[in-house]
């Protein structure tokens, strides 16, 4: 199931739980899967001294985000055995409450689901030319740090 | 050459992209840009060109792309 | 968020995707999340020596179950700042590529979703008095293992 | 008092509970339960007494529940 071309990961806007569930739906017919590890960022109303995020909006280096995407996929594809992996990122306006990033990891076993979708997820915080602007319920704008 | 500013620097830049020409290493071309955008010299970015991270002076060719990225935050 | 009292996790045959939306939706509210970490058990159509599995029974010593499931949850809200935890785990016949463990921890932040996620489904598979027994192709049965 | 059987064991019993009295802690109990199933010295189990494990002999009063469980297998 290795996939050996450059997919796209990027999505307009947030994620559905529908969505979700539509991709957990088309896992059902590849029996040999027992375990599905599954990371979801959510947009968070944080409270900051300069007010409260409403939303985030996404900005990436499209280019280079899906080259690095790649080359992830590949070595964690080599490190675990695994079923599949799919990765999808919001670009554009994300409301608080609603979902931006869905990492979806699936093996045999859950040991390798479980630890190949936490390196990815750090992977995609660190590692990809991603960046989040909040805006705060006073239009203000504040950049995003990862920890 | 072609530059691109993400994140916060388009804040400085005030645009996400420019063209440039005349520089011939990632060095000088810095120092084209902060004496451009002197707000530039008091924030964190990483450069790379063609989409590869450099960490070191790099040569440049007129058709290249060089990114000017601040510290990733997605996810 | 902590709950103190006694949840039933059981539900009857497996888990579907169309129920794991739901459960994410509800959480669209709690502006305070950023990360959810979620963990699905899938029943694989294992080849065996005596056949293919093509379900798998639960059966669970229910009062037990329930009562070892509230102490795992309030030891992990003890050790990681979480907002909520949510475990489904199925009871009787789940056919192969169908879910029997829905298991959905949320927190403020990623490193608590997911360590606090990783070990309660290692708990569940150790501490919870569940069975399964896996039904092959031919009718013949075998017990599972958790490894 | 009141016995669980649970997984494999029921195989063996062919019962998921029995009712039994007379014996007044988990040893003897185990002894009497070998004797009227002899697989049952074949096959590892726990024992739970009122739904809390044992490790070691527990005495045993006539409104006990006592169950036996092979290693558990959920998930």
């Amino acid at each position: 199931m290795k996939a050996n071309t450059i997919k796209d990961i990027f999505v307009d806007g947030s994620i559905t739980p529908q969505e979700i569930a539509e991709s957990i739906a088309q896992h059902a017919t590849k029996k040999n899967i027992g375990a599905h590890s599954i990371f979801l960022g959510q947009v968070r109303a944080d409270e900051k001294t300069e007010g409260v995020v409403q939303a985030i909006e996404y900005t990436t280096y499209k280019d280079m985000a899906l080259e690095q995407m790649h080359m992830i996929r590949e070595a964690l594809f080599e490190k675990y055995e695994l079923t599949c992996m799919h990765v999808y990122h919001s670009l554009g306006i994300v409301p608080a409450g609603e979902i931006s990033l869905f990492v979806f990891v699936s093996a045999v076993h859950r040991k390798a689901a479980i630890a190949a979708c936490t390196e990815l997820v750090e992977a995609i915080k660190f590692q990809l030319p991603v960046w989040g602007k909040e805006i705060l319920v006073n239009q203000n704008t504040v950049w995003k740090e990862n920890h | 050459m072609n530059i691109l500013f993400f994140g916060n620097l388009v804040d400085i830049t005030q645009k996400a992209q420019e063209a440039l020409s005349g520089t011939t290493n990632t060095q000088t071309l810095q120092a084209l840009l902060c004496k451009k955008y002197p707000a530039l010299q008091s924030v964190k970015y990483f450069i790379a060109v063609n989409g590869k991270m450099i960490q070191e002076n790099t040569p440049l060719k007129e058709d290249d792309t060089v990114a000017l990225m601040p510290p990733f935050s997605g996810g």
